[in-house]
């Protein structure tokens, strides 16, 4: 039986890299790939804790809040979802704008010198 | 009538309203000219003199009316010696102790009131021809009217409150006055320098009765009224060395404002006035104030024995006492010698009036207020009379220098009678003047008085005597006899003026009645007993009515004094009219030129006074306003409040200039970036934005961790 | 029963749709009046339901009622300023519909007691202001900002699972008001820090508040105003949930940490704006202090006994609805100006009170009562914080409030003082009717704020006793 | 509810004012005349009808109307007027009426002007009727907006510099004296358990708390309250704003906002703490901290007395010499507190109401002079001759001079002369002859010398600016000036006669204070 801790840490490092990802990526795009990247580790502890709290081989009793976190992560999914298509309706709007979306050189909106 | 032991005080509903209408209706006649002055003013008309000038004589006549009946009927219907008619309505009262409005009748306020009145009014009626074609006319008899108002208030009043009250009033209207022609550049700051000499000595007042407030505060009986402070010294709830000190402070605002020794700057230079002012202001009423204070609070430096003798206390308490006699010498001796250097008719008689005052400051010092009073007495009678024939040969002459009179005799015969009683009456010419009889009172006094140094002091006022002598006849010599000096073909001296000629003769007869009075008094009394305990001899029924007595008159103690005034006398007509050439070259000689100069600048204590108040005054001034404009309000206001937002913002943006202009690439430095300016890292980069987010995340994490041991607790 | 107001918000959307749809050009009167209805009856609605029980992963106290109304009665202000705002004209219905789905994302937000719905309401707030920010087409500083703010709120949401993650490993419950499992206390370091940097980067406080200021300038500025009056009071509805419910029994652990952040916003938030010359972006800033202050109050909140908790959250709803007041007012104002002269910067407000005095004057007294100025509302916020900060013994946090306070009189005076002065040109800006009527009514309000205090003050002791 | 109307006229009517301005520019100043008008000889009659018999005892309020406003916290909105705060009512009534008429030569945006006038009023009164710590800040601040658009508006060249200044100073003081109310509030709460704003309940539930924290509450509110009344160090926005502010503007900001700050200083500190008793049955103010305190308040009194006498000496400008000599007098009222006898006391209220009323006299008189020179300066070494071309104003500026000086027979001689009986009628500041720690070699009985010295000062400025401006040969900047106009002359006349009056019979409204003042002193 796997221990728990190893899907822990898988789950850190995913969001680790993830969060790697956001910060050095210059292409909208890929940043909007690590946030997923993201979201799924938060997912997977999700799935690690709830089966820390309720263990399904030996169900005694259950109730529907044993399973919050399973259905947190159907509904995780879903906002994931509607995120990235948000995201890419931004992106075509970016794109249509400035005609890419390397986000390095975008910056209108910086402030001006006074 | 309330019993206190030794004093009864008495309400007498009538007297006391009469003496209210004295103190009120030249002030009321007062404000009513100043009012009709603003009406002159508005519609650019001017009344006629007659009106203007009826009104101000008929104003202190009312009040010389009323001066006759209280002293005809307090001094017939009570015993002066130990009743008082007082009465007062409080005008500032807290529960502890109120400030009165008191006015109380004794002896001392109810002569000096009559003297003041009568005083007043003939030089009043003198000034409506003296002041004639005067434009402020109206201006000039409603300050006075004002003036003499605050000066009856002043000496009726029944405590040291309303005695400041008016105290300050007289202060500003002698500024009134004496800045009366203030297109004069010189008038207006003469004004001035008065009124902040005076203000000096308001100042030391102010502290003086504060003491004494505390004083009788403490012994749970707050009170500033004479009659109530002499009481409790006899009953002995405060003793004489607790009040010594506030004394000396009241005896402080006497000599600024009676002109003494330190403080006399101002009398010569308030000369700019209007001749009437300078003889009703600065010789008689005014300048003698500040010993009519002393003589009101003679408890706070003089014991009274059993039987009327006043000695020093010892210790620090004689201080007060002794500090007042050499003052007072020490001014006769300098207004004296300064008086010998004035070329100025009106200066002359300015130092003269300083001298006379040292005088009784002198014999006040020494415990002998009724010697005192005495000498004030006849000098008010003699020295505005002397000022008034001074108005008068200044109007023909139209100078006030003596080097362009002379020779006025025949011009101006009145004047020069008159002149004449009150030159002797200043000299003291033995046995014939009311002069020579209080200054020798005073002279015997200082003699056998128990201050330090007496017989010094005693040779000083003689040597002041003869010097008084010298000048009065320099002066009369001058005017009166020898050539005409002024330049005959506009200069034609003439008889003065109807008016003015019944006041010198009015004061005149007031002189020689004095005189007559005294010399009978006095001889008299050495002959027959009687007359020597009656209202004749003057001195003894003044040391009576106040409950103090001295040595009595004898012969042999004037001896000194009618030697000194002799000699100055011959000196003066010997050197001036007879011009005799050793007194001449005497005169001349280097070395009194020298002296002569030393004393023409007054001691040098004018300088003296103004390095010491206004010089320091001014340069503090400025330092404190540079402080408080670059200190305070540069640094505090500008670098840190005002512009303390914007330098703030300035300097980051001074740091974004000449900082790192780079894009961030990774976390680089920590430290550099905290420095980074906070406005230069909205670059618009999105990814910069998000590595900043995560460095807020790291510096969070950081700090709980740091936490964690602490403040993490589960309970 | 107990969802009828988002149900009555849905219809409203899908009838605005339908009504867009159908009259092309002339809809927009139509939306705006259809959008206004539903909003003012989802409110009353909200008001039915308040104390109806719905099991436990709801609850419908007073946190719900003040928290819902706030957001739809600010959003009407919205809905007024985007009547007017010529960038949004085009296809208002489509705006009107994303801004209601938004409110009913806040309703969620304030009704929930566990964190499923209380995140889910967070993500349909976010969402549709995302979309929002980016709405106009053409337009490349829109496009950017929708750029900027979907890439970050992205990424802190990401965080904020991550911290629920972390937060259900520590308490074994998503239920709010869960106690920390022994020897599970690293898992709830990581939650709170997780949570609190997610939650701070959408109220703007300063390490996370790089958004703000681009947004602000870049978004049309009936978004701005959605932003700062409802968007952001949801946003703290979010926080307050968390913070005081959610993590009600770890005591005062959070407190420290927006200590930190609360100084930090204020001396930046009112620093920065003092350089500013454009108004939009003084109001960013000022937004950016103001959200310093009331995470002053949550601060009192978790550190002191019953009687600091009810002054904290006292000052904390003072402050908010102040907030609505002034901010709206004071937007709608700019907006009034920029439709004229095509920008924000601060010479076009020269002599506004001559050509055009009611606009000016609720600028003016918007902005004083931002200063704390006593008898506008903005006053009674800052006065129950301080009082509650003192009481809770962080004297130095109310002292940087005072220097943060008094720093803020500098930039707003700066703005006022521009207005007193002689304008260049005497014409007349062209007024229009419903911004004129709704900026008087909110100047009123802003003055007599004082009238409803005591009411407030009821529901914020009902509040701290409702929660756990 | 009679204090209500003198709160609720004003501020009702400025809407209107400011609307008839609009319309009608001349309208607005005759409404707001008329406004003001009603409102002064209302509060005349109140007090003719309940101020003059000495047996009431004026410690307690009077015309009381409380009505709940946050209950749950203790806010109520309560007015009240006693011993102390009626005077300075009647004082605001009337310097308002004056300066209302004295702003006619106001010619742009007269609506405005008067509009905030009205609330400026509302302020003001608020401030001295409230009795609700919570009520009484508002006013408070409330006051700071119509003086900062006054001056920065209608003042003089350098007026946007010193409408900010004065703004962000003031505004930062009160914010540190808003703390000292929380530690009132809170201290109360904690002692008592009662949640009260309200004057009357603070002054019974302080008792019992620890001096150390009431000395702490004490500094923290005087903070607030010096730089009001504008003491030493944090003096120099008073000479900028009233520089820079219309006339009638600073005849009130001189005449009243300083008041404000000396009403403060004697309600919250002395009358709040006056029966807080330690277990010794010991005062507050006679314990160490309060003597302390008391020495600290006397030195800063003096020094704020003498300072600024030797700064006006070197000022040219005359507005900015009658600032600095307000400093000064209001110097004399810090002195009196420091006393803290029954003459200091009286005294200090006293002076506050001397000096409304002669201070906008001398700041409406210089106004006039400004107007009527060529250039409109109001340099003194310009400006000379006054005498011949406008008589009337010279001789008002001589009186208001004198008066302002101390001259006897007026008001500000009465309360001088008493806060210096006070001061060494006081055993602490005579007696003791501990050093001081601020200056080892000083004894205390520095400050009533010095303070007393500065009189000599005050004189002699008042004497210079007399000599420079009104005396002497007529420059050529009053070419063409005419007497004044009936509304520039008239108000300050007003004033005259209240300076004589209050300086000639001062029992009227000194029983009053008195009576007031023997509550809260020690017996």
């Amino acid at each position: 039986m796997i221990p728990v801790e190893w899907f822990l840490t898988l789950s850190v490092v995913m969001f680790v890299g993830g969060l790697f990802g956001v910060l050095t990526q210059k292409n909208a795009m890929r940043i909007l790939i690590s946030v997923e990247i993201m979201l799924n580790a938060a997912n997977l502890a999700f799935m690690a804790f709830n089966g820390v709290f309720y263990n399904a081989d030996f169900p005694n009793s259950f109730s529907a809040s044993d399973f919050e976190g399973w259905v947190f992560v159907f509904i995780i999914i879903g906002v994931a979802a509607a995120e990235a298509a948000i995201g890419l309706a931004i992106f075509l709007s970016v794109y249509r704008n400035f005609g890419e979306i390397q986000i390095t050189n975008i910056f209108t909106l910086k402030e001006q010198e006074v | 009538m309330v019993v206190e032991e030794g004093i009864q005080v008495i309400e007498d509903k009538f007297l006391i309203n009469s003496a209210i209408l004295v103190i009120l209706i030249p002030f009321l006649t007062g404000i009513f000219l100043l009012f009709l002055r603003g009406l002159e003013i508005r519609n650019k008309t001017k009344f006629s003199e007659r009106l203007t000038g009826s009104i101000g004589v008929a104003g202190l006549l009312g009040s010389l009316i009323n001066a006759t009946i209280i002293i005809f009927t307090y001094f017939n219907k009570y015993d002066a010696k130990t009743q008082r008619v007082i009465g007062d309505t409080p005008f500032v009262s807290s529960a502890h102790g109120t400030f009165k409005w008191g006015i109380s009748l004794d002896p001392l306020s109810v002569i000096m009131m009559f003297l003041l009145a009568f005083i007043a009014s003939v030089i009043h009626f003198y000034a409506t021809e003296y002041m004639h074609g005067d434009t402020a006319y109206t201006r000039f008899f409603g300050t006075l009217n004002f003036f003499t108002g605050a000066m009856f208030g002043f000496v009726l009043a029944s405590n040291l409150f309303m005695a400041f009250v008016f105290w300050e009033l007289l202060g500003v209207s002698s500024y009134m006055l004496i800045g009366y022609y203030w297109p004069k550049a010189s008038a207006a700051s003469a004004a001035k320098k008065a009124f902040l000499y005076n203000k000096i000595g308001d100042v030391s007042f102010l502290v003086g009765i504060a003491y004494i407030w505390q004083i009788t505060l403490k012994a749970h009986h707050p009170t500033l009224d004479y009659h109530e402070l002499t009481n409790l010294i006899s009953n002995g709830t405060i003793s004489i060395n607790q009040l010594w000190f506030p004394g000396l402070l009241l005896f402080g605002g006497a000599i600024g404002k009676s002109a003494q020794l330190p403080l006399f700057g101002w009398l010569p230079e308030a000369m700019e006035g209007p001749t009437p002012v300078s003889a009703l202001l600065h010789s008689s009423t005014m300048v003698k104030a500040g010993l009519f204070l002393l003589s009101r609070i003679y408890f706070t430096f003089v014991t009274v024995g059993g039987h009327y003798e006043a000695f020093i206390p010892e210790g620090d308490a004689a201080l007060t006492a002794t500090l007042i006699t050499w003052l007072g010498v020490l001014t006769a001796l300098c207004g004296a010698l300064i008086a010998l250097t004035a070329t100025d008719i009106k200066k002359v008689l300015a130092f003269s009036t300083i001298s006379q005052l040292g005088y009784i400051g002198m014999a006040m010092g020494t415990g002998q207020i009724h010697v005192g009073f005495y000498h004030l007495v006849s000098h008010a009678t003699f020295k505005s009379l002397l000022f008034l024939c001074a108005g008068a040969v200044i109007h023909s002459v139209h100078s006030q220098e003596m080097k362009d009179m002379g020779g006025l005799k025949k011009y101006m015969p009145y004047t020069y009678w008159t002149m004449l009683i009150g030159l002797l009456g200043l000299v003291g010419f033995p046995f014939i003047t009311n002069g020579f009889y209080s200054k020798d009172a005073l002279l015997v006094a200082i003699k056998n008085s128990d201050i330090p140094l007496a017989g010094l002091a005693f040779t000083i006022a003689l040597i002041t005597a003869g010097i008084t002598a010298f000048y009065s006849s320099k002066l009369f010599i001058l005017t009166f006899l020898g050539t005409p000096r002024y330049d005959k073909d506009h200069v034609h001296p003439h008889k003065t003026g109807i008016r003015m000629r019944i006041a010198l003769i009015i004061l005149a007869i007031a002189v020689v009645i004095e005189s007559v009075w005294w010399a009978v008094g006095s001889i008299g009394g050495l002959a027959s007993e009687k007359i020597n305990k009656s209202f004749w001899n003057f001195e003894y029924r003044l040391g009576d009515l106040i409950g103090i007595h001295g040595a009595p008159f004898a012969l042999i103690d004037t001896i000194p004094s009618i030697l000194a005034v002799i000699l100055g006398i011959s000196l003066a007509f010997g050197m001036y009219f007879y011009q005799i050439p050793f007194l001449i070259s005497l005169k001349e000689g280097g070395f009194i030129i020298k002296l002569e100069n030393i004393i023409a600048n007054r001691f040098g204590f004018d300088k003296l006074i103004y390095v010491l108040a206004m010089g320091p005054g001014m340069w503090v001034g400025s330092k404190f306003r540079r402080f408080d404009e670059e200190v305070i309000d540069g640094f505090i206001i500008n670098t840190v409040i005002k512009d303390g937002s914007l330098k703030l913002a300035d300097y980051s943006n001074k740091l974004d200039q000449d900082g790192i202009d780079g894009v961030v690439n990774g976390l680089g430095d920590i430290t550099s970036e905290l420095g980074y300016n906070l406005r230069k890292v909205q670059t618009g980069q999105t990814s910069q934005y998000a590595r900043w987010m995560m460095f807020g995340l790291a510096l969070l994490l950081s700090i709980m961790t740091l936490l964690y041991f602490q403040t993490f607790t589960i309970k | 029963m107990t969802w009828l107001p988002v149900s009555v918000l849905f219809l409203g959307i899908i009838l605005i749709l339908v009504v867009d749809l159908i009259f092309r050009e002339k809809a927009k009167v139509y939306t705006v009046i259809l959008s206004v209805l539903t909003l003012s009856f989802s409110s009353l609605m909200v008001i039915q339901t308040k104390g109806t029980n719905a099991g436990s992963m709801f609850f419908f106290g007073d946190f719900y009622v003040f928290f819902s109304i706030v957001g739809l009665l600010s959003s009407i202000i919205v809905v007024f300023s985007a009547w007017k705002d010529y960038s949004v004209e085009l296809d208002l219905g489509v705006f009107f519909s994303l801004l209601l789905l938004a409110n009913a994302g806040g309703i969620l937000i304030a009704a929930s007691r566990n964190f499923i719905p209380l995140y889910l309401g967070y993500e349909l707030v976010s969402i549709p202001t995302y979309a929002m920010i980016a709405f106009k087409k053409k337009n490349r500083s829109s496009a950017e900002s929708g750029l900027k703010i979907f890439l970050l709120g992205a990424l802190s949401s990401a965080i904020i699972i991550y911290g629920l993650a972390m937060y259900y490993g520590a308490t074994g419950t998503l239920q709010m008001g869960g106690d920390i499992i022994n020897h599970s206390k690293t898992l709830a370091i990581a939650a709170l820090v997780l949570i609190t940097v997610g939650s701070s980067f959408k109220i703007g406080l300063v390490p996370f508040h790089y958004w703000i200021a681009d947004v602000y300038s870049g978004a049309s500025v009936s978004v701005v105003n959605f932003l700062s009056a409802s968007s952001k009071k949801m946003a703290f509805a979010f926080v307050f949930q968390i913070f005081f419910v959610g993590m009600s029994s770890w005591h005062n652990s959070y407190t420290y940490l927006f200590a930190i952040l609360a100084t930090f916003s204020v001396i930046v938030g009112n620093i920065v704006a003092v350089v500013q010359d454009r108004l939009l972006r003084i109001i960013a800033y000022s937004t950016i202090a103001q959200a310093g202050y009331i995470v002053m109050g949550i601060v009192a909140y978790g550190e002191g006994n019953t009687f600091t908790k009810e002054l904290a959250m006292k000052g904390i709803l003072f402050h908010i609805t102040a907030h609505v007041l002034m901010k709206g007012a004071a937007i709608a104002a700019i907006l009034v100006v920029i439709s004229s002269t095509k920008s924000d910067h601060i010479n076009n407000f020269r002599g506004l009170f001559h050509t055009s005095p009611i606009t000016a004057s609720a600028l003016a007294i918007a902005f004083f009562s931002l200063m704390g100025i006593p008898p506008a509302a903005g006053f009674y916020g800052k006065f129950f914080l301080f009082l509650s900060l003192v009481e809770a013994g962080y004297e130095w946090l109310a002292l940087i409030g005072i220097i943060g306070s008094a720093i803020s009189i500098y930039y707003y005076g700066k703005v006022i003082r521009i207005m007193v002065d002689q304008p260049e040109s005497k014409e007349k800006l062209n007024s229009f009717t419903p911004i004129n009527v709704l900026l008087v009514v909110l100047t009123i309000l802003t003055l007599l704020f004082g009238i409803f205090t005591q009411d407030l003050a009821i529901i914020a002791e009902n509040i701290v006793a409702q929660n756990p | 509810m009679e204090l209500l109307y003198l709160l609720l006229i004003p501020i009702s009517l400025a809407l209107p004012t400011y609307l008839v301005g609009r319309w009608k520019p001349e309208f607005a100043k005759y409404l707001a005349t008329l406004t003001i008008l009603v409102t002064t000889i209302y509060n005349f009659i109140l007090w003719f009808a309940d101020f003059t018999n000495p047996s009431t005892n004026y410690g307690s309020f009077m015309y009381n109307y409380t009505k709940s406003w946050v209950p749950s916290v203790g806010i109520y909105f309560s007015v009240g007027v006693d011993g102390l705060s009626m005077p300075l009512l009647v004082l605001t009534q009337l310097v308002f009426l004056v300066s209302v008429v004295s702003s006619y030569y106001i010619k742009d945006q007269q609506g405005t002007y008067y509009a905030l006038l009205l609330v400026l009023l509302t302020g003001v009164t608020g401030t001295f009727i409230a009795l609700d710590l919570f009520l009484f800040y508002i006013f408070w601040e409330l006051v700071l907006v119509p003086m900062f658009f006054m001056i920065h508006i209608w003042g003089g060249p350098n007026r946007k510099y010193a409408a900010i200044k004065f703004f962000i100073f003031t505004h930062l003081a009160s914010l540190v004296m808003l703390i000292g109310l929380f530690y009132i509030y809170l201290e109360a709460y904690r002692n008592s358990g009662q949640m009260s704003f309200l004057l009357v309940d603070l002054k019974v539930n302080l008792n019992g708390v620890s001096f150390k924290t009431l000395a702490l509450i004490f500094w923290l509110v005087f903070i607030g309250f010096v730089t009001k009344f504008p003491q030493v160090p944090v003096h120099t926005w008073l000479p900028d704003a009233h520089v820079q502010a219309p006339s009638p503007g600073s005849a009130i900001l001189a005449g009243l906002l300083l008041k404000m700050g000396g009403y403060g200083l004697i309600r919250i500190p002395f009358w709040l703490f006056a029966d807080v008793v330690d277990e010794s049955g010991q005062h507050f103010f006679d314990s160490k901290e309060g003597h302390t305190i008391r020495i600290i308040i006397g030195f800063i009194g003096m020094v704020s007395m003498v300072y600024p006498a030797f700064i006006a000496l070197q000022q040219d400008d005359l507005k900015r010499m009658i600032a600095y000599s307000s400093i000064s007098h209001m110097g004399v009222v810090l002195l009196g507190l420091a006393a803290y006898n029954e003459w200091g006391i009286n005294g200090a209220m006293y002076m506050m109401i001397a000096h409304g009323v002669i201070s906008p006299g001398l700041f409406l008189l210089s106004g006039i002079i400004e107007h009527n020179t060529k250039s409109h300066t109001r340099d003194m070494s310009k400006v000379g001759g006054l005498a011949h071309k406008m008589p009337f104003t010279a001789a008002l500026f001589v009186f208001m001079a004198f008066a302002s000086a101390g001259l006897p027979g007026l008001a500000g001689f009465v309360s001088e002369f008493n806060v210096f009986i006070g001061l060494f009628a006081n055993k602490e500041l005579m007696a003791s002859n501990d050093k001081f720690f601020i200056f080892p070699f000083l004894p205390y009985v520095i400050i009533p010398v010095l303070a007393v010295l500065s009189i000599i000062v005050t004189a002699g400025y008042y004497l210079w600016a007399i000599q420079k401006v009104i005396f002497l040969e007529q420059t050529d900047e009053l070419e063409n000036s005419t007497p004044a106009k009936w509304w520039e002359i008239q108000p300050v006349f007003i004033l005259a006669i209240f300076t004589v009056i209050l300086g000639l019979f001062p029992n009227t409204v000194w029983m009053v204070l008195d009576s007031w003042t023997q509550t809260i002193l020690p017996h």
